[in-house]
């Protein structure tokens, strides 16, 4: 069957919550109004107000509050209405969540999950539009995760809500409506995504594309345009963001001996550096045919107006350039 | 046949910690009614306007709309002088309007045009005025309050001892009113005695949520503890305006910060994509509307001083919709925004308007190889 | 000659919003006021103690000594339940203390050895104690109040209808206050009706900063403004038991949370880099000694009721002073944390305490190349 | 003449307070206390209350109240304690006065300075030694300096209150008390330190070590024991972390083939991070005789304990166990 995104999570939800009496959601508008995105539809209905619970709009707050509230064995699931609005939050999410165990030598855990759309949402402009991928992943303690698909969702939002340790769900706000099929495990109760491991969405031998959330599809549409042209694309979906999976990286890396990483986030400082960073100082940088080439959202805060919005943004042919650059850029001697 | 009135206010005013308090008469000028109504029917028509356009896909993202809450800022813009500061939510349109905008630089910002309020590059929650002291427009709830509290920190900075301050005024939610940030600036404003005032424009929803689901305390105008308050009948312009009157005096005379609860009603949903009707009933919206209408009220002011007759209200509302209709229109023959205004005004060379040139990344991603490098705003 | 003696706390209260009050006199055991004593001098004499360690520079960075408060959290103390939580500011020694801490590992964790509370990776401002309810310690300003909120939120959400809850308490200073993430949290316990006390340590400065320059209300049991607010003599460990008796029995019976004031005063300067003397004047800190020190006042009490004599107190101090000894020989006597510490406990692998291998990290910079590259935590 | 960093700062301040009325202070301490780390020491006796504010412990109002009086054209240097605190209050450093002149097309600008002390600092664990570099540095709209000796610490708090953008100095606090030698200039009230650029603060041909803050000293100190073995370092101070000045670090590059990056912060997504992503994505790519190295603070939150505090940051040996990895290791074929 075919499933969105949306809903792909929301069953996710409802299965832990189901599983787990002590997971409760909280945040704004998640209970009567089902959510902004209507992610959490039906679960006020089915678990009421103790377990699904709206607040004010004060994110410092109710932050702090899901993160006091773990440490007595519950099991908080903080929706941010988008994550643009944890930074009012962050404090609490970094000093408090993640440092927290090991501050206290092991004694403190901190089992929280934070989720919301994350990164670019149509016409929506600078405050609304920030990805925290890089952020967030540089925060020892904190787990980050990033799904594409339904799959990944479900599989990623049960992960973190097992976990005994914060986890930053970074969701897409343009995929909450887009359907991918489910197999049969994805859509038992057990489907679990293991955080920590990309997945290899499409192998191919002559370049590596590494992304993730919503620009692994359009990794996926390089790679068709690609294979028109004889060049054989691999696709690294990177699911994780912290801890990242540098085996996978590297490994892929080596096979293909060429790598371009996409992303929508600001260049400075981004998953995408980190990706070259690591090729620089493994022994996959012996395997690379070409230099790595970066595609990132342009260096600017999000303009409104369409067409800048979409300069702002990578393009399917902003990729296919970077695929082809890898192809004619070698290595020096 | 004088061309001043006197319309009776009395019941629209509840204090906090105040002695005194505005005055229960209003005298107003056929003039200035007629102008008051004049912004407010154009604020009703641009924001029906822009619901009709968002409709028609020419607006796209978000848009929170004010109908029903124009007597709030047409009140406060009567009140005050042209250099006092203001700063609002998202829910924006209309005080940019009311600060120097025209329809068609409003609307023309939405379609995300190059004449648009902000070149297009805001939308509907980012417009500004520098020149006309206003200072948004922000999508952050609650973070304009502190930035507002700055504009009467200026403001006192700048005055000489003992001279009257212009003032400053925050516009904000019932949703918002519980931030943190929000108390924050008013221990400051209150510790200084900054000539502020903190507006809470209580709507009774933040998004889907009503008051006393998101506020313990909702007596706003008592929010401020010991900072004094005054609650407002929002859809009542000439109770809006005395009540402004009376704040900025008060603050702007160095008794420090004081709360003002604007009690309105909004009539569309929080913004385009919310049908407003889940949370609240149609009779609840349908009863405001007969019963309270801020619009039909000012109608009843002009038509019971005699200021005008029925039929010339309707004369002057046809004139309204085809300005605005040709506002419109021009709005949309401004073109979009070139290619270079991405990299325009990420920094300014100084702190004229519009200063900054374009400035091109070190390295931008580009389609074309050509365009893919570059080292000073020069390809390498 | 009963062991219960009756105490006078009259005078020792200020209430709002409240239809009741805690009772003007305590009645108290022999043992119960003995112990209290212990556990006050005990604090009293480790932290005299970490002041000369670290001045012998055996204590590193931020050293925040709670002398002159001891009675606050002593009375909190006596008036909860084990399983009532407790979260604090970076001012957490004496709470470490009695929440299940020895002194050794209290000065050990400031030592940065091994047996620390913390295991030397948390130092002075990180203590946490999850089997007996203790939450720390937390190093950002007001940052402890939601969390303390989110104890209280647990309290509710495991209890039964009907039955009483076990509460939740924050301390935070004067200077913490006015942070806004206090309101917010106040908002929401007062909205959910959460067993939660906020408890203001109102030791009169903030840093450098006295109340009157950083906080427009003085009266912090009036800070919560609907919320119901109890100011409490903190110097006082009878009083201080009591009202915190009053406010766990109401808070836990579901009337929502309290504002508790203590009036206080901390004699060691900030921290160990403030000498606490150009901001306040001497006398004013030898006037509170001599008038309200809170082990004077406990030592009254013993001798007054007689449940000790003078001599009898003396030896008892001289007994405790030798354990503050003992106890800090013992920790200087752990070994420091073994390298690998370094990565351990970064994640959990259970909500079991201590759970969680060592965890290196995929890439390390080491200075010999054979340990640099890693790859799930082997070589690679 | 000799003057400590904390010296050359609050002369800095003096002269730019002189210099225009507009420029006020504000903070936690920093009137009557004269800074928490007495880097205000003086200016609230010389300039009075008016001028010299100190606030209540509340990082996110007055970091807003900050940002609106920028708007009246005045000039508020905002002092956070530590950079830490500045987390309660990222929301408006980052979407208040970084995005505020692109979102008004150029209306508004936000003349505002952000300083205080940022990472790490002696035994006060992981909520008080965060590194803010790489965040702040990745957003566009904001600038972002971060001076080693006296002379930046001056050039660049002058130069950050005559810019009319937001700009956040990121100080040291083990560095406020170490004296270094003022040149004549320097002295000058005249003296700026153009944002932007780097400073090569040893020239060299073998090794370019690239760093900022603090471990400029540490770089310094590694190139002269490499210099004992007869290579010769190149030091890059980079002074400005956005705008990065690519330039400098591009031709070092090319000119010595092997690049070491040298931070205290997080590796993940970390300047070094940028670094690498910066040798891939230009020519300087072709130039490297061996891949870059990097050597930043370990991947955790910072312990306590003294040993523990050590083994988590960058010693002189790991500084010159890397430079010599640079010039055993070197480019595949
Ligand atoms: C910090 C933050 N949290 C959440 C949001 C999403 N949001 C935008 S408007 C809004 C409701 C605000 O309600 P209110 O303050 O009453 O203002 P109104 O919309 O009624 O004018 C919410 C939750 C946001 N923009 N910023
Ligand atoms: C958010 C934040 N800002 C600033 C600081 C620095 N700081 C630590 S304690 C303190 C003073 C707090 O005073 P108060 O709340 O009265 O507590 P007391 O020290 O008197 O116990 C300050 C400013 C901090 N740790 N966190
Ligand atoms: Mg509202
Ligand atoms: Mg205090």
């Amino acid at each position: 069957i075919d499933m969105a995104v949306r809903e792909a999570i929301c069953q996710g939800l409802d299965e832990e919550m189901e599983r787990d009496e002590n997971v409760f959601i909280m945040g704004e508008e998640v209970a009567q109004y089902q959510g902004a995105y209507k992610v959490t539809k039906g679960l006020f209905q089915k678990y009421g107000d103790k377990r699904v619970i709206d607040t004010p709009i004060t994110e410092m707050g109710f932050t702090g509050l899901g993160v006091g509230a773990s440490f007595h064995d519950l099991k908080p699931v903080i929706e941010f209405m988008t994550i643009n609005f944890s930074m009012q939050a962050i404090d609490q999410v970094v000093n408090g969540a993640a440092k927290q165990f090991y501050m206290s030598g092991g004694d403190l855990a901190c089992p929280i999950v934070f989720r919301g759309p994350n990164g670019f949402s149509a016409g929506t402009a600078a405050q609304h539009s920030q990805c925290f991928g890089a952020w967030y992943s540089s925060c020892p303690g904190l787990k980050v995760v990033s799904p594409y698909s339904s799959e990944d969702a479900k599989g990623l939002i049960k992960a973190a809500i097992r976990d005994p340790n914060p986890v930053m769900v970074l969701e897409h706000e343009l995929m909450y409506g887009i359907s991918f099929p489910m197999s049969d495990e994805a859509q038992s109760k057990d489907w679990v995504v293991p955080i920590g491991q990309a997945k290899i969405e499409r192998e191919g031998t002559d370049v590596t594309i590494i992304s993730f959330s919503k620009p692994v599809g359009l990794a996926l549409e390089a790679a068709e345009v690609m294979a028109t042209k004889g060049v054989s694309c691999e696709v690294i979906n990177l699911l994780s963001l912290r801890p990242l999976d540098r085996k996978t990286i590297i490994a892929s890396a080596k096979k293909t001996g060429r790598v371009v990483s996409l992303e929508q986030g600001w260049p400075q400082c981004g998953i995408s550096s980190e990706i070259a960073a690591i090729l620089m100082e493994t022994d996959a940088f012996n395997y690379l045919d070409a230099p790595m080439e970066r595609v990132t959202g342009a260096d600017v805060p999000m303009p409104y107006a369409a067409d800048l919005e979409k300069a702002a943004l990578p393009q399917l042919e902003d990729v296919v350039a970077a695929i082809e650059r890898t192809t004619y850029r070698s290595m020096a001697a | 046949f004088s061309s001043n009135a006197t319309f009776d206010v009395e019941g629209s005013f509840e204090t906090h910690m105040l002695d005194t308090a505005p005055e229960t008469t209003v005298e107003c000028s056929k003039e200035e009614l007629l102008e008051m109504f004049e912004l407010m029917y154009t604020m009703r028509r641009m924001e029906i306007t822009c619901d009709n356009e968002y409709k028609a896909r020419n607006i796209r993202g978000f848009c929170h709309l004010y109908d029903g809450q124009e007597a709030v800022a047409t009140g406060i813009n009567a009140a005050f002088d042209p250099e006092d500061s203001w700063i609002t939510s998202y829910r924006c349109h209309c005080v940019a309007l009311a600060r120097g905008g025209s329809v068609s630089s409003v609307v023309g910002e939405l379609f995300g045009n190059i004449d648009g309020y902000s070149r297009g590059k805001g939308g509907s929650m980012h417009f500004y005025n520098k020149a006309n002291y206003f200072f948004g427009g922000a999508g952050i709830v609650g973070a304009q309050v502190p930035v507002g509290a700055g504009s009467a920190f200026a403001n006192k900075y700048k005055s000489k001892p003992g001279e009257k301050m212009n003032v400053s005024v925050a516009c904000f939610g019932d949703g918002a009113a519980n931030q943190g940030q929000i108390w924050e600036a008013a221990n400051m404003c209150n510790l200084w005695n900054l000539p502020m005032i903190f507006c809470i424009e209580n709507n009774r929803y933040g998004m889907g949520t009503s008051i006393d689901r998101h506020s313990s305390i909702q007596d706003y105008y008592k929010m401020g503890n010991e900072i004094p308050g005054l609650r407002i009948d929002g859809m009542n312009v000439l109770a809006v305006k005395e009540g402004m009157r009376f704040a900025k005096e008060y603050c702007g005379s160095g008794n420090g910060p004081m709360y003002v609860e604007m009690m309105t009603y909004r009539y569309h949903g929080h913004s385009m994509s919310d049908p407003g009707t889940t949370y609240r009933n149609r009779d609840e919206i349908a009863f405001t509307r007969s019963t309270k209408d801020p619009l039909e009220f000012v109608k009843k002011c002009l038509v019971d001083a005699e200021f005008m007759t029925a039929d010339e209200i309707k004369d002057m509302e046809k004139k309204i919709r085809k300005d605005v209709q040709k506002e419109v229109l021009k709005a949309k023959e401004s073109p979009v925004p070139p290619h270079e205004e991405l990299f325009k005004h990420i920094f300014a060379t100084n702190l004229e308007p519009r200063s900054g040139g374009i400035e091109y990344p070190p390295h931008i991603r580009m389609p074309n190889y050509e365009n893919s490098f570059w080292i000073d705003g020069k390809k390498e």
